[in-house]
């Protein structure tokens, strides 16, 4: 049932990492306008949707537009997104080589092995001109798709927060910047390429669709979209994660 | 009480062991029957085929009018309470004390922890045990053990007790306190006792039947009384020879040159048996008084067979011919039996 | 590690004893039984019956073959069925149970197996029932292995909390994994591993000091 | 399930092969010896020394009280140094033998504590050495519970050996929460959880019939 | 060869058990030392202080001019493979057969297998094993295992073999074998055997000395015959008595009425306890040829403690007061000892 009454606490699903540390602060900033949030902190991004979808959760806020569209074609989930949260590019590094051209035939390359940042790499990796990817897979692509592979790369799938430990054992990484960052690598600065800002991974505030129009809801994206969050964003994470508001 | 028909039982294995061959066996209720043969012979399969631990091959056990070998196992289970047991190797549950591994039938049975402490200590003051009464069994000797084993079996009263050699870890005087109760249990609660043990002087005090199993069959079986003075089978010779010693021992043999005809000038070595009243007849006084000949005792053996005097003696008779002649003659028209073993020179 | 992270550990170290002491609790109390039953009903024993002890195994096989990630998912509507939510720590209490009841079953069983079966029959000749003889001889005879067993499983399970994270269950393994792991703060990471590695010592020592009370042998 | 998955089944059938069989069989050879020196150097027994009971006792603990996750990130240097890199199969191959060890060594601990202590008493009367009291009285005289555990081992390494995606060691788990759980490909988990089970249970039965063949008690 | 002084050994815990109390013990080399004892009063502890599985609270432990109380571990391992034993609870490994049971002492010192081979297979022989070779003990009845357990302890030819109760469990044939087998080894090997049992006739026939331990304590030793012949304590006398009979079976004491004190007209009940060469000795039809008497055996034992005779009779004399007289003083001067245990009226 649509419940559209005023609720003074809503329970928020993300995952750990910077939409954590960002949605603590907004907790604070809530809590002050009389909003209680309670954190659940996944350590999954499938769950945060389906927690969603059986009303264990009020709000996620984890995932970008791909991810969220693919999702909710399999699994028939009925959500819209009231609001955009940030945008975590991804980047590629590498210890070994000063540029994705210089890769010798054979190298090792590690990417994210979840299907939203795993895509995401193989497209990155496609762009840079190394391997094609099967048409029209888009963001859902993994490393099965991928159709020619002249240099014979060996791409290996890690956990997503394994990948800049893996620098030392492979010839190239694709990294997400909230695991660059605490890693030491500095997108603008480290990169060998990185996705740019006006990429369709900016991350959204997903609701279940009966909810859209929740006043709660609505002040909550009010105050994630606020002056003192965006400050926050863009000192901690020094330009590396970027606010979309 | 017990009927065992043609009760074989074979080990399956890489080479089978026929443990029990077709063994036929019936024990009346009230009495005490005992079971003696060689290590290996299958003593122990019997007796665990009577309580269908050992389920048999064939054959059929026949309990209180029960046929066992068909029973369900709920019926079992019932037939089963009625049957104490004695382990050859105890068996105690190491996690309760001696206390509390005497009442476990008793547990089974559903009685009250006041019903199973009434029971239960005059049974340990019977064992001996009441000091170790919260001892656990890995701190008990050997002889200790058995005797929780035994008070655990006659714990609940079972209309039959079958004990596994239930005496053979202790010392004699034990033993014997221990078949004083059996008897004692036995007269007064006519209860059924079949025993397995390899101390004849055990079967000679309170076994009213016997039977000796060798190789899986019973190759004798009878009242203890005749098989102890007519033992037929050499296994049951042996037994009854290692109680009652029915032989001169070796160390005589070896000192004389025994002659097995009568040589001139020779003492007779005879085997005179006794039995009941004639054992207490002053024979050899007789031979002396009324024979010109010597009498000496190379050895002797007066016992009591449950009471009934059973008597043995090797003697040496020396004298002339003819009064020698004489004396065979009285004593074989005793009512005894005669037996020459041989003869010996006087010059000897 | 920074002062504002005590809040945080102290709150995982009830979450994880939380998760830990229930599931611990449930597996035990389910798991005993069921190591029993895989014992017992198996050929030649006393409650023989061999299509339900094969059943039983395939089951507790194929509980153990899932991963436990793809467990946790799997068995949501029943978590939700049994706590009303599939998430949090109480939610990540129901797959803990169910990965760790066939783990306490299998190691019971072993333990089970061990005790000499002289004993068994012994209790057999007594005319105990089958549910007597569990209670009666097999139980008390192999509680000190069974306890150690339990002390093994409860050291498991505090490992296997830690993912827990995935379905929002918290704890101090996952705190280690999302500061630790995952932010790159390698002084929570050590804050917390100190922390779970009294808890394993505690559980250890306890564990040892009550199989030792116990066993008479 | 689309024919093109067939490949990546079979070679993650293969990588969790590999993976399940050397850690199985490292932690076999080490945990084994572990559980030895746990046992034997316990206050009392044939090779008492407290202080080296204490020590191996606090890592084995140490080691189980990490998460399966920061374990194998901790030991990234080891792994290095010992395969030469800290990702794929192999360099999976390394946590998930360091996990097995100290449990192996537990579980072999607790079987060789059952052993009558009378026979360990028989062969001292004998003169015979603690090395000769473990290897012709100890591990023969438990062999079959031995046996017991290293399949609960194999097995749970079936179900640890999921984690290994984590560091891209593949497997049938990875491949099942890749696939099957996180891109919503139900056949896909279908299928590699049926393939897990057939694993699961060729396991088991071939550890119950080497256990009960080694057994003659 | 062993000398134990003061050796104390406590069993601590909730109540504290004083298994042995100070016990001194000598065991000459090549001697056979027997020790008895009621269940429980020390003896498995006492034989296990000797190769040190219980470590004496208190005293000290010589083997072979070695104190092993204080020896390093890898010595007291040397003495230990010098010392064999034989369990009570055999403690056979039962992850190997019959033949591999044995060779275990011999794998210890390293021996090659056809070594091994050419000791074992005539042990099998002695103990009548060799069909069980390759079974495994639980396929094995009681009495084999504790064969089993014997062959073991024998097959490195120690130089000290200790016994617990090691033939309790065999039936009289084979306990006779084994018993020939080790007083074989004893006499050609020169082993020192010191042996608990509570079977009497075992110290009858192997033994040289025995010792009686009760309550931890050790309270009578000595000569096998001297302790026979001769028992001091209380205990002492009823084990003697449960091998050599030396009292009136209670049966004939009731169908008596007996008076400590002459009667008129009554016959004398006496016991004859004959030592050495005067049992051979025809006191009996002497007595009956020169005094004007009737002499009746109600009992007798004449039985041989390692080969010297040794012998009682109960008899029952008859006759006018005078010649019961002359009989009594004749009796008196032989060589042998007379008790007079009553008067029985003869108009019984
Ligand atoms: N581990 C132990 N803890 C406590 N008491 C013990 C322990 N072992 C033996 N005892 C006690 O010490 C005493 C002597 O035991 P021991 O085994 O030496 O007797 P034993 O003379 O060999 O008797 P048996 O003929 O019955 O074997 C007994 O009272 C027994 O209960
Ligand atoms: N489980 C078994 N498997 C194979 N053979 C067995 C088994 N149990 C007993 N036997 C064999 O069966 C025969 C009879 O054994 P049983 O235990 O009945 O002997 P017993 O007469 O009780 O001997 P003891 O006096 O030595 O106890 C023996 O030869 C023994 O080796
Ligand atoms: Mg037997
Ligand atoms: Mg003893």
């Amino acid at each position: 049932a649509t419940d559209n009454t005023v609720k003074n606490t809503i329970k928020v699903g993300t995952t750990a990492g910077p939409h954590a540390e960002i949605l603590e602060k907004v907790k604070d900033e809530a809590e002050k306008q009389g909003l209680k949030v309670e954190i659940v902190e996944f350590n999954d991004f499938i769950q945060p949707n389906a927690a969603l979808a059986q009303k264990d959760l009020d709000i996620n806020v984890y995932q970008h537009k791909p991810f969220l569209d693919k999702t909710m074609a399999d699994k028939q989930y009925k959500f819209v997104a009231i609001g955009k949260s940030i945008i975590l590019p991804m980047g590629i590094y590498s210890k070994k080589v000063k540029a994705i051209a210089d890769l010798k035939p054979g190298a090792t390359i590690a990417i994210p092995n979840d299907p939203s940042n795993g895509g995401r790499a193989l497209l990155l990796l496609e762009k840079a001109g190394i391997i094609k990817l099967k048409p029209g897979v888009g963001v859902n692509a993994s490393a099965f798709d991928i159709i020619e592979n002249p240099k014979k790369f060996k791409i290996l799938e890690v956990e997503a927060a394994q990948t800049p430990r893996s620098l030392d054992d492979t010839d190239l990484v694709a990294v997400t910047t909230n695991y660059a960052l605490p890693a030491g690598l500095v997108p603008a600065r480290d990169g060998l390429a990185v996705e740019d800002s006006n990429s369709p991974y900016a991350n959204l505030i997903v609701v279940r669709e009966e909810d859209k129009n929740n006043p709660t809801y609505e002040k909550f994206v009010k105050i994630y979209q606020s002056e003192p969050i965006k400050q926050f964003v863009i000192e901690h994470f020094k330009g590396s994660i970027l606010p979309t508001w | 009480m017990i009927k065992l028909t043609n009760v074989t039982k074979t080990y399956v294995g890489k080479n089978d062991v026929h443990a029990l061959k077709g063994v036929s066996l019936t024990v009346e209720p009230g009495e005490i029957y005992g079971i003696i043969g060689l290590s290996g012979a299958g003593k122990s399969t019997l007796i665990r085929c009577i309580n269908m631990l050992e389920k048999p091959t064939e054959g059929s056990v026949i309990v209180d009018g029960q046929e066992l070998t068909s029973l369900s196992t709920d019926k079992l289970r019932e037939a089963r309470k009625k049957i104490g047991m004695i382990f050859q190797h105890f068996n105690l549950l190491s996690s309760r004390t001696v206390y509390d591994n005497i009442a476990f039938p008793l547990e089974l049975e559903g009685r009250s922890k006041q019903e199973i402490e009434q029971t239960i200590t005059p049974l340990l003051e019977l064992v001996g045990l009441t000091d170790k009464k919260y001892h656990y069994p890995s701190q008990l000797s050997g002889g200790q053990k058995q005797r929780v084993g035994i008070a655990r079996a006659l714990a609940n009263n079972p209309e039959v007790l079958l004990c596994d050699e239930a005496t053979s870890a202790l010392d004699p005087q034990t033993t014997k306190s221990i078949l004083e109760l059996l008897q004692d249990v036995n007269r007064k609660l006519k209860l059924t006792i079949v025993l397995i043990t390899h101390e004849m002087h055990v079967i000679k005090e309170i076994c009213h039947h016997v039977a000796v199993i060798e190789n899986g069959l019973i190759i004798e079986q009878g009242k203890v009384i005749d098989v102890f003075t007519n033992p037929q089978s050499a296994t049951a010779k042996e037994f009854v020879g290692s109680v009652i010693s029915t032989n001169l021992p070796e160390e005589i043999i070896r000192s004389f040159s025994l002659s097995p005809v009568p040589i001139p000038n020779s003492n007779i070595i005879a085997r005179l048996t006794f039995l009941g009243e004639s054992a207490n007849d002053p024979v050899i006084a007789s031979l002396i008084r009324c024979f010109d000949v010597d009498v000496s005792i190379l050895f002797g053996n007066i016992d009591y067979i449950q009471g009934n005097p059973f008597g043995i003696l090797i003697i040496s008779i020396s004298g002339n011919e003819d009064s020698l002649k004489n004396t065979m003659d009285y004593l074989n028209n005793k009512n005894l039996k005669v037996e020459v073993i041989g003869y010996v020179s006087t010059n000897d | 590690m920074s002062p504002q992270m005590i809040d945080p550990l102290l709150l995982s170290l009830w979450q994880t004893i939380h998760m830990v002491v229930v599931s611990a609790s449930i597996a035990a109390v389910l798991g005993i039984p069921l190591g029993v039953i895989l014992l017992t009903t198996a050929k030649g024993h006393i409650l023989e019956n061999v299509p339900l002890n094969r059943v039983l195994g395939t089951i507790v096989n194929a509980t153990r073959s899932v991963p436990f990630i793809i467990l946790m998912v799997a068995i949501i509507p029943l978590t939700r069925l049994l706590v009303g939510t599939s998430i949090g720590t109480t939610a990540a209490i129901v797959p803990l149970s169910i990965a760790a009841i066939p783990f306490v079953g299998r190691l019971v069983e072993a333990s089970l197996k061990e005790i000499d079966y002289g004993l068994i029959e012994a209790a057999l000749a007594m005319g105990a029932s089958p549910f007597q003889i569990i209670r009666k001889v097999l139980l008390p005879e192999s509680l000190a292995t069974i306890i150690s067993g339990l002390t093994i499983t409860t050291i498991t399970l505090i490992g296997f909390s830690a993912m827990a994270g995935v379905i929002g269950g918290g704890g101090l393994g996952d705190l280690a994994i999302r500061y630790g792991y995952q932010r790159f703060q390698a002084d929570v990471m050590l804050a917390t591993v100190i922390v779970l590695l009294i808890m394993v010592q505690l559980v250890q020592s306890m564990g040892n000091y009550i199989a030792r009370r116990v066993n008479k042998k």
